[in-house]
């Protein structure tokens, strides 16, 4: 809980800072534009997160946007699908791109960065192939105004999406910290070997972790694809698995595997779009955006990093040595 | 607190391109003209609808008064620039959407811009000839309605147009894309670069290959090197538009219409900047207008 | 001995180029403690992961409460009340004890939903850890624990099970002492409980303490079977090697010369309040007991210039010499051979040759560029002198078996010029063949004239090896012990803080 | 030695194909094109692998192509400094960056994932803000001629990037499989702890990694400027650090660290370029491109698994027992 509640000042400060500036940034409208864009990038962060326990990496949910966005745009605008079947075939597939790149992954034990690398560039020349390039977009119909109320409405002016996040974040969170399946990821992502010989399937496991990531990159589409009205294959979701990445790794998720919690994946994605609208509303030139998010990551990780050092060698005095010389070695170390 | 008493006006981009550089000259020069209004360029960061629809969510959260944005993916923002325009002065420029409540557009026609091009290349290719076009995506509007313009101008005439290669705005893929077209088609004719960078490109590669004048080029914008290429004869002729205006008569038209004044604004809102077509001819002068411009 | 409980009928097990096992049949009593004895390699673990259900044989039956199986699963295994404590910890460090314990076997609450009830766990593996006397709580992060407390929390998983056969194997690789005894007491009590224990260990004394019977396998294939009546030291190692060992340790052939490594108010990061003096001569072995944490491999750690030097200082022959990385103490002549060969002694999948000369590669280089030969000359001469059993020079250290590792990393330090070299439980999981080979070079270094400081926490070994030996306790050295105060009580008593009988410094 | 063979004939066979479908694929112009954009690619490549060897990986490549891109441009004609001023400013600069990313991974042990990915997004938005977004060109100029001849020249028809490329492969050969450093290399990459055991400063090793991977980025990016005559901030070498990346996995480079060797890296380097040359030459839609690329990767890497692991069970024969289990756990382990 201390990385979390680190992380939960560094964004308690970073808002102070930017609202004794433009006292703006407080106003009803922004925090609820951001709430709708944390709703929306934290779904797919928590996929992501599950792949990061796993010890794996999923680089492949920014082209999986563009390839299921122009699909789902289509079957509700060309094929005129009734939208909860365009809704489940889009989960579905999700579910099966994921499912696909796990089994790649655990059966024929390719790498994870190898696997879903390989996704990123296939998914988004299969979406660019499939729509010779055109974009595709909801223009001059209310289609499945239904759907679009569910993912881009609000409820009291809270936008659906962030509500939709809340629930999630609760569900995965219980999935996570109190399931056995949850427990099961934290070993296998640990220690592999270890959660086999303890007869834990963690090859399903895994797998598990790939499909999750799926699925919800699916949901995000969907809540995409109505934020923005359409999908353009080159650049939907383009470096968007980056910021899941990095939001879960700010939010402690450590990419040896093993670690990090929902509520830091969450806290993560919200300072990333904190970062994000404040360079906005206090008009620093938009070149600076990436720079911006890559300093405070940096600081932000480091400077974690050093406070828990600095804890470690206080706790050591109670008379641990190893404690403090193994992570640190582990740090840059072996796998597995 | 002065600064916020000042009403702001920005100017939003679709990519982050050179192009828009003049442009910020033209908003440079409303800024000194109207010293009472606070105005911004956004470049933005990714060049996708998404990113665009936050900046602009932000701007109106920032109380802007005034917007005047080159639309990401126009035909499906409408909804999103009906917001925008609810709370601030909309225009768009560059890229249009009309079907949305923006107040006028400045630009460019681009179907008209990529007629003039089919013009210029029929009148390099009065034999007809085997041409590629080459552009970053294809799924930006500007590039369909550009290609669109050309396939009106060609249709009927012996000039067949190959394919259109793409290049994810990836200079280096650009200029390999050129190489490999010299080398697939020996007896190509002419290449034609829609976006700003590809016609530098293109010319680079035929120069380094050695089919100056072989193969003709048909370019958009004012790349230097491309200015350069029409001085040597290397390139045909490019067809530019007017970025520089694009900027300044957005912001003096927003301080307009923030005043009251709406009636300049023709009934389609469309108010179009003329492109031109830069060959041997006024390329020397239009050379020393493009560098005042940027170097001052 | 009517109850067999369940047998291993016929079981070969083969490996891509290796027979591990070869049709070995063993059948375990209730009740009974059964020892597993043989070289590195023999083939011990694979027998239990078998019956463990961590692998399929290749061929054979395991018979179970008179039903036959071709395989187990660990599940299986576990249902049918086989624990198991693995060699190899298997124990993950960002989970905390209770989790680690029951790993697999959740304690579920919320029906459907499947949630893990923390609190059943705790509660649940508390008395297992009073029962081991183990000094940490069910709710402690693995990651804080040291290699031995792990090593208990490997055994109380196997004592959570209710299980009807526990195997360990190797479960005293990183005891001391006192915590073997509490183990073999447990075992003993477990017996008694009528459970059956199978005991696989290298250290043949406490198979003597506790075993009712021992099988022997040798090369994959069972090779005898001791009853109580027959057990001694002299017929499981005939038995296991195959001939008979002439004698384990080799006395010193020269008395210590002057000079060696002097500790003074030497202070290390784990005991930030000790200070520690101790001196090793040249040309004497100096045997380094205490119990589990009492700060030995720190103390190495810190010589060898891996941890901060916190206070104090190190003389070598007289000169203080500084130490601030292991460079530092290897340009001195100062070598440590690492109590985790694996991670820390040498890089597994490099070939023999470049794990022996990898610390002196500047030596076999001119202009930073290798020079091969060279390096052949060294390794093939140093794996001549060391006899390392291996294919050639070019094979990789991940293949060989315990002891020829142990070897190679030796190998990597003789080829250059020891003046101390800090042994860190040298023989830890290595067959008793392979013991003598590694006493014997430790002597022969000593007799070069080396200051050889030897950590182990094998009380034959200390006894055996040592000509004296050094006493931790809680971060400082709480004595010396000379050739004729040499024994088992004395050491203890060191070891846990009590002052020597008086009678016995006198005497 | 048996990866680089199977690469090598993937690399054949693919060409084969192409020349088969159509010879002009063979033509001079269309190899020496070819050549030339192996030289550059591969330049940078070989600096990235050598990331990879020690267990990391350098994310930030395409960055630091666009920062030094307009610096460099900028002096040459901005601030008309004489060429080798400004050649040695690049490289000094490449090599400073990539100290500074050294520093933070092996001193202040941050993950060179977070290290790189932040100097991927501060690079950019450095560029993008230092030029306000506008990109920088030899324009009107005829800037640093001699430079340009060495640069983008070449001799008896082979582009002088190719024969650069081969002189440096040669001499990071000799680095990597003949030199001290490179033993280092390898072993801190499979095993830091045992290496530091050994008296090797690991953390010089690593930095010098990074250091040179900061060099020859620099190197590239002299090269990409003259390749292009331009530099826009914003998507100069975009992505670049992937083909970096893939070129290295592809050679046998495997993202646990330890593996990976010279001739494997610029095979890989040449089958990338050989794809989308191919792509271009046989008429494949461009937007397949991308698609194109990630399906040959993944057969590859698949393939050449399978194959290993054949292997591996045959020589296995010879009596190497654990040593086939180790590996095959390792294969799916955590990145660094
Ligand atoms: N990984 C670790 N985490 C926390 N504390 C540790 C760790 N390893 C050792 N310690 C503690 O550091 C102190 C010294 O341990 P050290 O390993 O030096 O002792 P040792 O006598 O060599 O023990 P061992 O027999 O386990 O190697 C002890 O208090 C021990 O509990
Ligand atoms: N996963 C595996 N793959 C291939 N060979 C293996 C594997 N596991 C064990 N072996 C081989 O099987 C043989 C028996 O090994 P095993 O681990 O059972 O020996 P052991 O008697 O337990 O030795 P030790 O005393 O060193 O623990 C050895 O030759 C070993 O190399
Ligand atoms: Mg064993
Ligand atoms: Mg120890």
């Amino acid at each position: 809980m201390r990385k979390e509640l680190g992380l939960f000042l560094l964004l308690i400060v970073v808002s102070a800072i930017t609202a004794a500036i433009n006292p703006l940034f407080l106003s009803g409208v922004n925090l609820l534009d951001m709430a709708n864009l944390i709703g929306m990038f934290g779904v797919f962060s928590i996929g992501e997160g599950f792949t990061i326990i796993t010890g794996g990496i999923d680089l492949s949910i920014g082209s999986m946007f563009a390839l299921l966005g122009v699909v789902f745009v289509d079957l509700l605008t060309e094929y005129q699908v009734a939208w909860p079947l365009a809704l489940l075939a889009i989960i579905a597939g999700g579910l099966v791109l994921g499912a696909l790149q796990a089994f790649l992954i655990t059966r024929l034990k390719m790498q994870p960065f190898i696997v879903t690398l390989c996704g990123l560039l296939i998914y988004r020349g299969a979406a660019r192939y499939y729509t010779t390039d055109s974009s595709r977009g909801f223009g001059y119909g209310d289609e499945a105004d239904t759907l679009r109320t569910l993912a881009a409405g609000h409820v009291y002016g809270v936008p659906n999406t962030f509500i939709f996040l809340v629930v999630l974040a609760v569900v995965m969170g219980v999935l996570l910290h109190r399931s056995v399946y949850g427990r099961y990821l934290y070993a296998v992502g640990k220690n592999e070997e270890a959660a086999r010989f303890s007869g834990i399937r963690s090859n399903l496991v895994i797998a598990g972790a790939y499909v999750l990531s799926g699925g919800l990159a699916a949901i995000s589409t969907v809540l995409l694809v109505f934020y923005t009205n359409s999908v353009s294959p080159s650049s939907f979701g383009n470096f968007y698995e980056l910021y899941a990445i990095a939001a879960a790794v700010l939010g402690g998720c450590s990419l040896r595997g093993g670690e990090g919690s929902i509520l830091g994946i969450v806290l993560g994605t919200a300072l990333l779009q904190v970062l994000q609208n404040l360079v906005n509303i206090l008009g620093i030139p938009s070149s600076l955006n990436f720079a911006v998010m890559g300093t405070v990551i940096l600081l932000g990780v480091l400077t974690d990093q050093q406070l828990q050092a600095r804890r470690k060698l206080a706790a050591a005095t109670a008379g641990s040595a190893r404690a403090a010389a193994a992570p640190a070695l582990a740090q840059r170390g072996q796998q597995t | 607190a002065e600064a916020q008493q000042k009403k702001t006006l920005v100017f939003v981009t679709n990519v982050a391109a050179d192009f828009w550089t003049f442009a910020r000259r033209g908003i440079e020069k409303a800024q000194k003209e109207h010293p009472d209004y606070n105005m911004e360029m956004i470049v933005t960061t990714e060049g996708t609808a998404a990113a665009q629809r936050r900046e602009l969510d932000d701007l109106v959260a920032r109380g802007v008064a005034g917007i005047s944005v080159s639309v990401d993916d126009a035909a499906h923002a409408t909804e999103e620039l009906n917001k925008v325009a609810a709370k601030a002065v909309l225009f768009t420029t560059d890229s249009d959407a009309p079907q949305s409540k923006r107040v006028a557009y400045i630009g460019t026609d681009n179907v008209a811009a990529g007629r003039q091009a089919g013009q210029e290349i029929l009148k390099a290719l009065p034999n007809g000839g085997k041409i590629m076009l080459f552009v970053g995506t294809m799924d930006a509007d500007n590039a369909r309605e550009r290609v669109q313009g050309i396939r009106e101008a060609l249709k009927g005439s012996k000039v067949e147009i190959l394919d259109v290669r793409t290049d994810q705005a990836d200079f280096t893929k650009a200029k390999s894309n050129a190489e490999d077209t010299l080398a697939k088609y020996p007896d190509i004719s002419l290449m034609s670069g829609l976006w700003s960078y590809d016609t530098p490109e293109i010319y680079d590669a035929v120069k380094n290959a050695g089919k100056c004048g072989k193969v003709k080029i048909v370019g958009f914008d004012e790349d230097a090197r491309t200015l350069r290429g029409i001085s040597e004869g290397c390139v045909q002729s490019t067809i530019v538009q007017q970025p520089f205006e694009f900027g300044y008569q957005s912001m003096i038209g927003l301080i307009k219409v923030i005043n009251g004044d709406r009636s300049w604004i023709p009934a389609d809102g469309k108010i179009i900047v003329p492109t031109r077509v830069i060959d041997k001819s006024n390329v020397a002068e239009f050379v020393t207008y493009v560098k005042t411009l940027l170097h001052k | 001995m009517a109850d067999t409980l369940l047998e291993l009928a016929g079981i070969t097990k083969t490996y891509p180029g290796v027979v591990a096992l070869d049709n070995v049949s063993l059948r375990v009593m209730r009740g009974e403690v059964l020892g597993l004895v043989g070289e590195n390699g023999a083939g011990k673990s694979t027998l239990m992961k078998i019956l463990g259900g961590v692998t399929e044989p290749t061929a054979g039956v395991i018979r179970i409460d008179g039903r036959e199986h071709r395989a187990l699963t660990v599940s299986g295994a576990t249902r049918a009340g086989i624990a198991f404590v693995h060699q190899e910890l298997n124990l993950f460090e960002n989970l905390d004890v209770a989790s680690n314990v029951f790993i697999g076997r959740e304690k579920l609450a919320f029906g459907p939903l499947m949630l893990v009830d923390n609190a059943t766990l705790r509660a649940r593996v508390a008395p297992l850890l009073t029962r081991l006397g183990a000094d940490f709580a069910p709710d402690t992060p693995v990651e804080t624990l040291s290699i031995a407390q792990r090593q208990m929390v490997e055994i109380a998983k196997a004592l959570s099970v209710d299980a009807r056969v526990i195997i360990m194997d190797e479960p005293t690789s990183s005891l001391t002492l006192s915590e073997t005894e509490r183990l073999l007491q447990i075992v003993a009590d477990l017996k008694a409980s009528g459970v059956a224990v199978i005991y696989i260990t290298h250290r043949l004394g406490e198979i003597m303490t506790c075993a009712d019977r021992v099988v022997v396998l040798r090369d994959g294939r069972m090779v005898g079977e001791l009853g109580r009546e027959a057990l001694s030291h002299a017929a499981m190692i005939r038995l296991m090697i195959g001939r008979d060992l002439k004698s384990l340790y080799v006395p010193p052939r020269e008395a210590p010369r002057a000079g060696g490594c002097t500790l003074t108010g030497v202070v290390t990061t784990a005991f930030p309040d000790r200070r520690i003096d101790l001196s090793v001569r040249h040309g004497e072995i100096l045997g380094l007991a205490g119990l589990v944490g009492s700060g030995r491999t720190s103390l190495a750690r810190t010589v060898f210039g891996i941890d901060r030097l916190i206070g104090g200082e190190i003389r070598l022959d007289d000169e203080v010499i500084a130490i601030h990385s292991p460079r530092d103490a290897i340009r001195q002549g100062i070598y440590l051979v690492p109590e985790d060969r694996k991670r820390a002694g040498l890089v597994l999948e490099m070939p023999i040759r470049e794990n022996i000369t990898l610390a002196d590669l500047l030596h076999h280089a001119r202009l930073l560029l290798i020079d091969r030969r060279s390096e052949a000359r060294v390794a093939r001469a140093q794996s001549a002198t060391l006899s390392i059993k291996a294919p050639n020079i070019e094979t990789q250290a991940v293949t060989l078996s315990g002891g020829n590792q142990q070897k190679v990393v030796l190998a990597k330090w003789l080829s250059m010029q020891p003046r101390v070299v800090i042994f860190d439980e040298p023989t830890r999981g290595i067959d008793v063949g392979a013991k003598t080979e590694i006493y014997t070079l430790m002597r022969g270094l000593a007799d070069r004239g080396v200051a050889i400081l030897m950590i182990s926490s094998d009380m034959e070994e200390v006894i055996g090896v040592s000509d004296r030996i050094a006493v931790m306790h809680e971060g400082r050295i709480s004595g010396l012990l000379e050739r004729e105060q040499f024994t088992e009580y004395n050491v203890l008593r060191l070891a846990i803080g009590q002052a020597l009988e008086p009678t016995e410094s006198a005497a």
